[in-house]
């Protein structure tokens, strides 16, 4: 279980086999990756900055990785999360989870990036050919955390 | 004393990334502080007064308005979240 | 919207990379990357043999990716799945679906899954130290199935 | 004459993989082509006497045991499929 926020770029290729083969009985990865899309309602993006609260950043995602572990039975999980400046196209966020079935992969995976999404202290900063602007937040990212506390 | 940090579009709009504040001692929890916040005007008025929505963290960690501080605390105010 | 029945590896990294580059709307890339664990109900495999019906695999999982891209709002998905002669920890199967939002790319790579494990026609066969066996096809499968039915 | 292809563990089983035949006129559908193939005794009879789980398609196609066919067909048998 690893938590990793950086300006960097990552590999998600390379951590899917590192997390595959770090245990021999793994059967499943279930990973998601976001990425900086070029459109905003309509305006294009030519950068995003993604500011975060560090310190409680790591021990936000900390934590819903631990949630994730005490909730579903998962071999290993990874979350990277980019801040600083990124164009688009640029990835943003990586999210992996290793088990023996995949269904409980898909299940901690999807769990991880809802929460992360409305528990993770970042925020984005659009820069459009229209000016700039915070990104709002969705209540759909509300709504999909919600769900999982109506589950189990 | 507290130390309050400031996030985001909240960051911008009160030009203050970080302050160390002592407020009065009857300022207890996160809503009373928020008024406090309030009571400066100007920005600080259209921020904290309700109007917008607003997380709040105490020793990094999120926590309802409702919840107490003491000395010493790092306290942080920011817009919803939206990373990811 | 890709199928590709094969004998050799493939490098997931690239083929997300490949995938989250085709649109520049693109949000969200979920994945599932599946591979032969070296136990089997306690017995160590040595190596798994994957057997298809060639032409109907193809078609099954054309039909499978199709049915996904009509249920959501999907850009681009892809399957790969290896036949042939495996060993532990070889790659199986990798799904990738692309979106503007990743509920939808979720979603759609879990039911594309869910479907391939219940109408493709493959069929595993494992070597292990007390012999070899086929592998059983397992009621939860059916269950996983089963449930994109009762939704929408 | 109906192709008929057999796969996996029910390969192994009958010992064949692929065969041409042409049942009697009345074996119409699924089920009376795998009573006819019962029929000859042995293994067929232990796979094909219903049993042992099976599935069946048409064209390559999925198809339920009352599913008929017509002469030509591509038809194939084979256990509950375990890819993935």
């Amino acid at each position: 279980m690893a938590v990793r926020v950086q300006t960097e770029d990552f590999d998600a290729g390379a951590e899917i086999t590192r997390l595959r083969l770090s245990r021999p009985d793994t059967g499943a990865v279930a990973a998601f990756i976001g990425q900086v899309r070029d459109l905003s309602e309509g305006a294009d993006i030519s950068t995003m900055t993604l500011e975060h609260y560090p310190g409680m950043t790591e021990k936000a995602l900390e934590r819903i990785i631990q949630q994730a572990g005490e909730r579903w039975d998962i071999f290993d999980a990874l979350v990277i999360h980019r801040i600083g400046e990124l164009k688009p196209l640029d990835q943003i966020v990586l999210v992996l989870v290793s088990g023996a079935h995949r269904d409980e992969a898909f299940a901690a995976c999807e769990f991880i990036m809802d929460y992360l999404k409305t528990e993770a202290p970042f925020w984005k900063k659009e820069q459009t050919s229209t000016g700039e602007r915070w990104v709002e937040a969705r209540a759909s990212d509300d709504e999909a955390r919600q769900r999982w506390m109506e589950k189990h | 004393m507290l130390k309050v940090l400031y996030f985001a579009r909240l960051r911008e709009a009160v030009g203050v990334a970080q302050e160390d504040i002592s407020p009065p001692e009857a300022v207890v929890d996160m809503n009373g502080l928020m008024a406090w916040l309030a009571a400066r005007g100007g920005a600080w008025q259209q921020e904290f007064a309700g109007s917008r929505p607003l997380r709040a963290a105490i020793n990094q960690e999120l926590v309802p308005n409702t919840a107490t501080f003491k000395d010493g605390d790092e306290i942080a105010f920011f817009p919803p979240v939206t990373g990811g």
